[in-house]
């Protein structure tokens, strides 16, 4: 492969280009546009308001696009740098929902606080901008870039709220931690780089046979190193150890944030990077990714036990789950591909739904603990007898955690029958038995919440202990779609399939 | 379309029930109980009106439904029955009256919510014992659990959250390894005939080789090998039985073992007949394994519900040592005995839940003498104790000594070993039936009222009469194995 | 409905009405209701027999429907009735109807009445299908509802503990023997392909696989058939290995000693060997082993009854080796004569346990022999009934007890699968018989009276003319019962195993046998002097270890006690919380402490955290290339 | 001048990143980390320089510059986090920020 020839080729820009990346492209302007509209006239409510619509625009025109023929098949190739087919534009709508989530739901936690907040409202469009370049991304530079926007503009969300006690904490375990994760990623495309001399996706990394083996060593441990990189992001095993910390002291939207965004984004991009340079086929990468897999369902699964903060919990549940979800990239061969990403889109939105829906009822009752002059975070028997004063939250609640515990009747059930699926045509059967011994652990974390959730009241908890409402406009309508919507597909997984398709 | 109508019907009424309780329209005032009764009645005599009428062979598996529901992986809706699923279906029907009946006025707090987990359950369970597709009776195994988990959860004794949790987990992770066989098996189905398929009918013509077919039948057996219980895996049910409310334990005995058991006949001896072959010594020894360890454990116990909880997990060896010894005989017996120990242990347990509400507690030491002030309890205790132990003239009798004559044919010596249990089960049911009701009265305890007695009555009624004419069962699942 | 069927259905009826009337029936009401439906399948079973005698076939068979079928085989509720058959429903109706007649009076002060009557009624209508039935499965029902009864019986008075635990004790151990017998049957459907007990006797002579040893086994099918067939006899009819339920079933009432104990059910063991000859005849070394098991327990029951100083208590040791007479008999090949010593020790063992009812009763439920004593002059009618009891038991010429039992050791010597040691075994059990009885009487009926003087003494059989006939009945049919020859030789097959050729028996054999008893009454006329003469000196029972030692049976108690119950109760106690719950709950706590490790590793210091990621990706690439 | 082979360019920019990874790791105050974190990036910069040059390409230089841009941003929002530490704790002492634990 002589460098010279690909000079030459002149990149077009064409009109269809356009079409396809008009999402991304009407959210960066939206970015700009709301700057100006800061400078224009400084009020909290507009911000919040034009960042929903910016945010629900960017959704339409994805599903517009996803719902068109025009992604069909390959998916179009724009410039070196992107590469846009109907999956990566699925998520990038996964990312949009849950963005919009984040947004809808952070309007209450920043009352509290006296001045205007619209940097924050900026940030997570930034936020939500990398994440949509990430999901585009089809060579390293632009991988790089999604990533470096995305992880710098959540330093400054997490550290947002300045009173907090963690805060600084929280703020500066993830920008240092995430600063040496994005060193040894880079360090890892050098080398690949190195190696192939070529840094987009595209191109199938067999040329590297012929370089001698002490070569073919540096491009092996910078697959390594650029998969020990994107690991920090999704917080898998070895590396996760900043997740429980900054899930803590962040503010709970930014959590919330943290959890679905960036890890959606990242678990994207990885599938989307292993699957064009044909890792699967590479055993060091199989056995790395059997060993984190292995070690993120246990270590996960394990560190949740006796865990009594929640959004500590979500952290180590969240381990657990990107580890199941490992399973993905040992696919055996190539016509399988579209089966594992839509069994990883499946799996990966029923854990946002189900993360989404639990955080509406943290965030309901840190409000709520707030109005009675707590400060504190939310803990698991603060939702005691939930179930007997605010029926609607506590079926949401069940119905989130049974989603997470991969128990049927609920979308988890379906997308961990997927990976099962996925893990037993593969016959790893290590992954398999780590994916049945993992929820086996999982439930015993899983299943207290739920009976908490159950448990008859004591005297002393007054019934003001339970909020009023949740934090959305009108909070039933939300909630009540929420659970339909978590059982609808639970029970009847085609309707979603189908978009993939 | 019927049967979904019945399983979705219960469904409906349990939330109908949940939703009206104890709120008046139209001048009547709903209770949960009541709405729920009378649907169970409704449904379960259409069930008979559905089988009667549809007059069709059901010596071999009838199809009643058949729709496409995850079409990407070829799954599909579909419910079918045969003369054994009939059997423990009417079964589910006479024991979810006699749960209904029992809880009528134990559950007093959240009635409306405990009547739509019941109800739940057993749709749960009825979809069990008529999916067809593999997929379809994953989705119900796993469902029944949910409901069960909530009434152990909320409505039991003192420390029932840890036996729910272990209740859940043993079950569920069981049921995983069961979902990793099928989706092997529906693997080799595709790589075999091209196209995946979950449908049991397809599967039945698949040849598997030999040492594969080992691990798929193991996959499936653990899963219902733990929850009939035996042995190495029985450590959940003493723990659910004493923890749950007097109708989950008569649904968990009466209803949930027999899951376990439908499973092995139907997803080990027919899907895999080399394989289980194969194995059968090895599931025969555990069944005696289970059968004296089981006898041996309730001697031991000084709680009541305990005592007949590892009764069960004994009588279930009975069947599970009939199954694994394909022979005609033992393989009616094994029916007969799932039908009479469903029977009699749901008897026990609503005896030891009278017992219970009237003295409120479970242990043997604080009970004594109460023949003396509750004769016709005495009079039931002792003939649900006597089937306990298979006292001929009884329903269990008949099915112990089919199952054992049945087995003797093929394991002679095993059989040895598990009529020792009979000497076993006469020990623990002399026990439980002298440390209730004969020995110096400690307490007056009042005897049964009208609801009770008609409980009590009629098992009682149903088991003599299978006791002496099993020809009801037996001539109509005969053949179900040729 | 044929008269056969409905024999049964009499007393089955009755204790339908006693069970759900209950409090609500009067004494009067009861006892009519009980003891008339006793009189209505006394006269249905004579009325049967003659029947019987005059139809040709001489069986008269009742069908009333397929209980279950194994596989081909079909198992049906159906009654056969023929000679052995007819003779065993006369004893237990006609002694029954008697002893529900001693019942009715006896029992008439306790308050739940009803129930007693109900559960002896109950304990007919076992008995009866066990006599009638005509395959082994209903026999077994029968069997199982004689062991229940006898459960409910013996623990009546189930307020005092020992009672509870006396029932227990009869209830397990008689289950034991029931359970090998059920494997017994196992075999013989493996075997013979049917449980139906003519096609038994007859397939059991014809079918060489059943009779020959297969190859490797050491006996033959019908060797372990008979064995375990034995065994279930054994426990029922309180033989050699499980006979220590007999003495504590005394706890119970009187009549139930009377019914159960000595009339019907304990005999229900020497019926099944009776009416499975065919199979036991297959088995030569079985019928040796019954022969031996009877000798052995006639002679332990002997030496016991003689320490013993319960009345009731003794009678029961008594009947034990009449029991084994009959195994004897049966041993030997004798099976007329087992059965002939059957009926007429149903006779004068009713009438020795009534009277001693009546002689308890009398002096107010004291039933210590030591405690007694003089009653010959106090109640004299009870006297001479016991004392004709008595003479029946020691076989006095002319007694039928006496034509019985001389058939039995008669056909001792010669027989090939019993002999001349087991023929000294009998001699010897006569006359500790006949020593343990006059010593009964002496102690009871002669010597000084031991009670206290102002007892006054009710005597019941003056008082009440029922109960008097009854009583002059049974005295008349254990005196001249021998009279009436049954001859039930055409119903055994006279199938002789000739493997043995049988030495003819020497002509003093006789001689010996007659004068046994009385050589027994003169020795203990002079050894028990003390007893019978009336002199102030106090009587009490010898507590000299040997004595006590032979008081409770002979050590048998205590060495079960040790060998098994002891070692049960220690290994359930000792894994009271499930070995194997122990086991999972390892795995929990196993992960539980994990959980603790890793949470030390989260230890919240930033620099640990970044040392973390180093590391854990150079052990990943070393894991790697390794 | 002669030819530097790529592996010597490879392992001196991996020792300098090891170097700058030791600095984070061992450094106690937060501002030396922040340099640290600096030395690390700009190993990455070597390597890329290097690679970029033995295949002709201009990519490795254009990857530099993203990484420099990269680095200052970081450093830009790390001070500022320093600020905040310093104001809240009073000290630069990275230990100072282990409350959240378990």
């Amino acid at each position: 492969m002589n460098p010279v020839e690909n000079i030459v080729e002149v990149t077009v820009f064409t009109a269809e280009m356009f079409v396809v990346l008009s999402p991304i492209l009407f959210l960066s302007f939206g970015i700009v546009l709301a700057l100006l509209l800061i400078a224009w006239q400084r009020s909290q409510k507009m911000i919040a308001v034009f960042s929903q619509v910016i945010l629900v625009f960017t959704l339409l025109l994805s599903i517009h696009l996803l719902s068109g023929n025009i992604l069909s098949g390959e998916g179009v190739q724009i410039t070196t740098l992107l590469k846009v087919d109907q999956f990566s534009y699925l998520s990038l709508s996964l990312l949009c929902l849950s963005a919009l989530a984040v947004v809808s739901l952070s309007g209450q936690a920043l009352k509290s606080q006296i001045e205007v907040h619209d940097e924050y409202y900026l940030l997570i469009l930034l936020v939500t901008l990398g994440a949509a370049i990430l999901v585009a991304s089809d060579h390293f530079a632009s991988m790089f870039l999604g990533f470096e926007l995305l992880s710098i503009s959540l330093v400054g969300l997490v550290g947002y709220f300045r009173e907090h006690k963690y805060a600084v904490e929280a703020g500066f375990k993830y920008l240092i931690l995430s600063a040496t994760a994005s060193s040894f990623m880079l360090l890892g495309i050098a080398f690949i780089y190195s190696q192939t001399g070529n840094l987009s996706f595209a191109v199938n990394s067999a040329a590297m046979s012929w370089s001698p083996v002490p070569l073919q060593l540096f491009n092996s441990v910078g697959i390594l190193l650029f998969f020990s990189g994107i690991a920090f992001k999704l917080s898998l095993a070895p590396f996760h150890f900043w997740a429980p910390d900054v899930y803590e002291g962040a503010p709970t939207p930014i959590t919330l944030l943290m959890a679905t965004v960036s890890k959606v984004a990242m678990f994207t991009v990885l599938i989307k990077c292993c699957f064009s340079q044909g890792y699967y086929n590479n055993e060091y990468f199989i056995d790395v990714i059997i060993i984190v897999a292995l070690l993120s369902m246990f270590v996960g699964n394990t560190l949740a036990l006796k865990q009594q903060n929640i959004k500590r919990l979500i952290a180590y549940s969240s381990i657990a789950h990107f580890g199941y979800l490992l399973i993905i990239l040992l696919i055996s061969s190539e016509q399988s591909i579209d089966f594992a990403w839509q069994s990883a889109l499946f799996y990966l939105s029923a854990y946002i739904l189900a993360n989404i829906s639990i955080f509406t009822i943290v965030l309901a009752y840190e409000k709520q603990l707030s109005q009675n002059g707590q400060e504190r975070d939310v803990r698991i028997d603060d939702w005691q007898s939930m179930f007997w004063h605010r029926r609607t939250e506590a079926v949401l609640l069940v119905v989130s955690i049974l989603s997470l515990a991969g128990i049927p009747l609920t979308m988890g059930f379906i997308g961990k029958f997927y990976l099962l699926n996925q893990a037993v045509i593969s016959q790893s059967w290590w992954l398999v038995s780590g994916l049945v011994i993992g929820s086996g652990i999982g439930l015993a974390y899983y299943l207290p919440i739920i009976f908490t959730v159950f448990k008859p009241s004591e005297k002393n908890m007054l019934k003001s202990h339970h909020p009023k409402g949740v934090l959305v406009a009108r909070p039933r309508i939300f909630i009540t779609l929420l659970i339909i919507i978590s059982f609808y597909l639970g029970v009847f997984p085609d309707s979603f399939s189908q978009y993939i398709m | 379309m019927m049967l979904t109508f019945i399983i979705f019907g219960l469904l409906l009424s349990g939330s109908i029930a949940w939703v009206t309780d104890n709120k008046v329209f139209a001048g009547i005032k709903f209770q949960a109980k009541w709405v729920s009764l009378l649907s169970v009645l409704a449904l379960g005599s259409c069930f008979l009106l559905l089988v009667y009428f549809s007059n069709q062979n059901f010596q071999q598996l009838q199809l009643f439904e058949r729709v496409s529901w995850i079409s990407s992986l070829n799954i599909d809706y579909a419910l079918a029955l045969d003369t054994l699923s009939i059997t423990l279906i009417v079964l589910t029907f006479i024991l979810a009256v006699v749960c209904i009946l029992v809880s009528w006025e134990e559950i007093q707090e959240k009635s409306g919510f405990y009547y739509f987990n019941l109800l739940a359950t057993f749709s749960g369970v009825i979809g069990v014992f008529s999916a067809v597709d593999m997929f379809l009776f994953f989705f119900f195994w796993e469902v029944m659990l949910i409901p069960m988990t909530a009434i152990i959860a909320i409505w039991g004794h003192e420390n029932r959250y840890f036996a729910a949790i272990k209740f859940f987990i043993f079950t569920q992770v069981s049921s995983l390894l069961m979902l990793v066989a099928i989706i092997a098996m529906a693997y080799i189905h595709q790589q075999q005939t091209g196209v995946m398929s979950f449908y049991y009918q397809d599967w039945l013509m698949l040849d598997i080789k030999i040492g594969v077919a080992q691990y798929l039948m193991l996959g499936f057996f653990i899963a219902f090998a733990v929850k009939l219980p035996s042995v190495p895996f029985h450590s959940w049910l003493p723990d659910a039985h004493t923890q749950a409310p007097t109708a989950g334990s008569v649904l968990l005995a009466g209803i949930l073992l027999k899951t376990g058991a439908y499973g092995l006949i139907r997803f080990v001896i027919f899907l895999f007949p080399q394989a289980s072959e194969n194995f059968a010594p090895i599931a025969a020894t555990l069944a005696v394994i289970s059968i004296l360890y089981g006898a041996k454990m309730a001697f031991a116990q000084s709680d009541f519900k305990r005592l007949v909880a590892y009764s069960s997990i004994s009588h279930m060896g009975f069947v599970m040592l009939a199954i694994f010894s394909f022979n005609e005989i033992a393989y009616q017996g094994a029916i007969v005995t799932m039908v009479a120990h469903g029977l009699s242990s749901a008897a026990l347990f609503s005896l030891a839940g009278m017992i219970y509400q009237r003295i409120h507690s479970r242990n043997l030491n604080d009970m004594g003498g109460f023949w003396q002030s509750a004769p016709r309890m005495g009079g039931f205790g002792l003939a649900f104790a006597a089937a306990a132990f298979g006292l001929p003239g009884l329903a269990n009798f008949v099915g112990e000594f089919l199952s054992l004559v049945g087995a003797f044919q093929v394991f002679p010596i095993m059989v040895v070993f598990a009529s020792l249990g009979l000497i076993g089960s006469a020990i623990y049911g002399m026990l439980l039936f002298q440390k209730t009701f004969q020995g110096v009265p400690l307490k007056q305890v009042q005897d049964l009222s009208v609801r009770e007695f008609f409980i009590c009555g009629s098992l009682l009624g149903l088991l003599v009469v299978l006791g002496f004419y099993p020809n009801i069962i037996l001539g109509y699942a005969f053949g179900v194995f040729a | 409905m044929s008269l056969l069927a409905s024999l049964p259905l009499y007393p089955l009826l009755s204790f339908l009405i006693l069970i759900s009337f209950g409090k609500r029936l009067s004494w009067v009401m009861a006892s009519w209701v009980s003891v008339g439906a006793m009189g209505a399948a006394a006269f249905c079973s004579m009325f049967l027999v003659n029947q019987l005698s005059t139809s040709d076939t001489s069986v008269i068979t009742a069908h009333m429907w397929q209980w279950f079928s194994i596989g081909s085989a079909k198992v049906n509720v159906s009654f056969y009735l023929d000679a052995l058959s007819a003779v065993m429903i006369l004893v237990v109706t006609g002694v029954g109807f008697l002893i529900h007649l001693f019942a009715a009076i006896y029992m008439k002060s306790d308050e739940n009445f009803t129930r007693f009557m109900a559960y002896m009624n109950l304990f007919i209508v076992a008995m009866l299908v066990l006599v009638l039935a005509d395959n082994l499965v209903l026999l077994y029902l029968g069997w199982e509802g004689v062991g229940l009864c006898s459960f409910l019986l013996i623990g009546f008075w189930y307020q005092e503990k020992s009672n509870v635990l006396a029932a227990r004790k009869a209830f397990i151990v008689t289950r034991i023997g029931d359970t090998a017998m059920v494997i017994g049957l196992f075999l013989l459907f493996k075997s013979l392909a049917s449980l139906n007990i003519a096609e038994i006797n007859q397939l059991a002579q014809t079918t060489i696989s059943f009779t020959s040893n297969s190859m490797n086994a050491a006996h033959s099918d019908a060797y372990w058939a008979a064995l375990l067939l034995l065994g279930g006899a054994v426990g029922k009819s309180a033989q050699l290995p499980l006979q220590t339920w007999l003495p504590d079933a005394m706890a119970g009432p009187t009549p139930v000693s009377a019914l159960i104990h000595a009339a019907t059910m304990v005999t229900a063991g020497v019926y099944l060997i009776a009416r499975m000859n065919g199979v036991f005849l297959m088995a030569p070394e079985v019928m040796n082993y019954v022969a031996w098991l009877g000798g052995i327990t006639l002679l332990i029951a002997g030496v016991a009854a003689l320490a013993q100083n319960d009345i009731k208590r003794v009678l029961a040791y008594s009947t034990m080796s009449q029991i084994g007479y009959m195994m004897l008999a049966l041993g030997a090949g004798a099976w007329s004569a087992g059965v002939f010593h059957l009926m007429t020790h149903a006779f004068f063992k009713a009438l020795l346990f009534l009277t001693a009812g009546a002689v308890i009763l009398a002096l107010h439920h004291q039933q210590d022999i030591f405690k007694m004593g003089g009653l010959l002059k106090r109640l004299p009618v009870e006297a001479t009934l016991f004392l004709v009891g008595l003479a029946c038991l020691i076989a006095l010429p002319g007694t039928s007890g006496f034509f019985s039992k001389e058939a039995i050791i008669a056909s001792l010597w010669s027989s090939p699968t019993a002999g001349p040691s087991l023929w000294w075994c009998a001699i010897l059990g006569a006359l500790l018989t006949s020593i343990y009885s006059c010593r009964l009487f002496f102690l009871a009926f002669l010597g000084k009276a031991r009670f206290p003087e102002n007892l006054v003494i009710s005597d019941h059989i003056e008082t009440n003319k029922l109960l008097r006939g009854a009583l002059f009945i049974l005295a008349l049919l254990s005196l001249f019962g021998g009279l009436v020859t049954v001859d039930l030789s055409s119903l055994f097959s006279s199938y002789k195993p000739s493997v043995v050729s049988s030495i003819d028996s020497p002509s003093w054999l006789h001689i010996v046998a007659i004068a046994t008893p009385f050589i027994g009454i003169i020795f203990s006329w002079f050894y028990y002097r003390r007893y019978r003469i009336v002199t102030d000196e106090p009587l009490t029972a010898s507590h000299s270890a040997w004595i006590v030692f032979c008081r409770n049976g002979l050590g048998f108690d205590t060495l079960y006690s040790t060998l098994l119950i002891k070692p049960y109760c220690f290994v359930a106690k000792l894994n009271k919380n499930d070995l194997f719950d122990q086991i999972l709950m390892l795995i929990a706590w196993y992960v539980r402490i994990w959980r603790d490790i890793l949470s030390v590793s989260q230890s919240g210091s930033l620099r640990w955290f970044a040392a973390a990621f180093g590391l854990s990706l150079v052990g990943l690439i070393c894991v790697v290339t390794l | 001048m002669t030819e530097i082979p790529l592996t010597h360019v490879l392992i001196l920019s991996s020792l300098l990143f090891i170097i700058g990874f030791v600095g984070v790791v061992v450094r106690k105050n937060t501002l030396f980390m922040l340099m640290s974190l600096e030395v690390m990036l700009n190993a990455v910069g070597v390597a890329f320089i290097g690679a970029g040059s033995v295949w002709q390409e201009a990519d490795g230089q254009i990857m530099f510059m993203l990484v420099l841009t990269l680095a200052a941003a970081e450093i830009a929002v790390g001070l500022a986090l320093l600020i905040r530490m310093q104001r809240r704790y009073r000290t630069l002492n990275i230990d100072v920020l282990n409350q959240m634990k378990g």
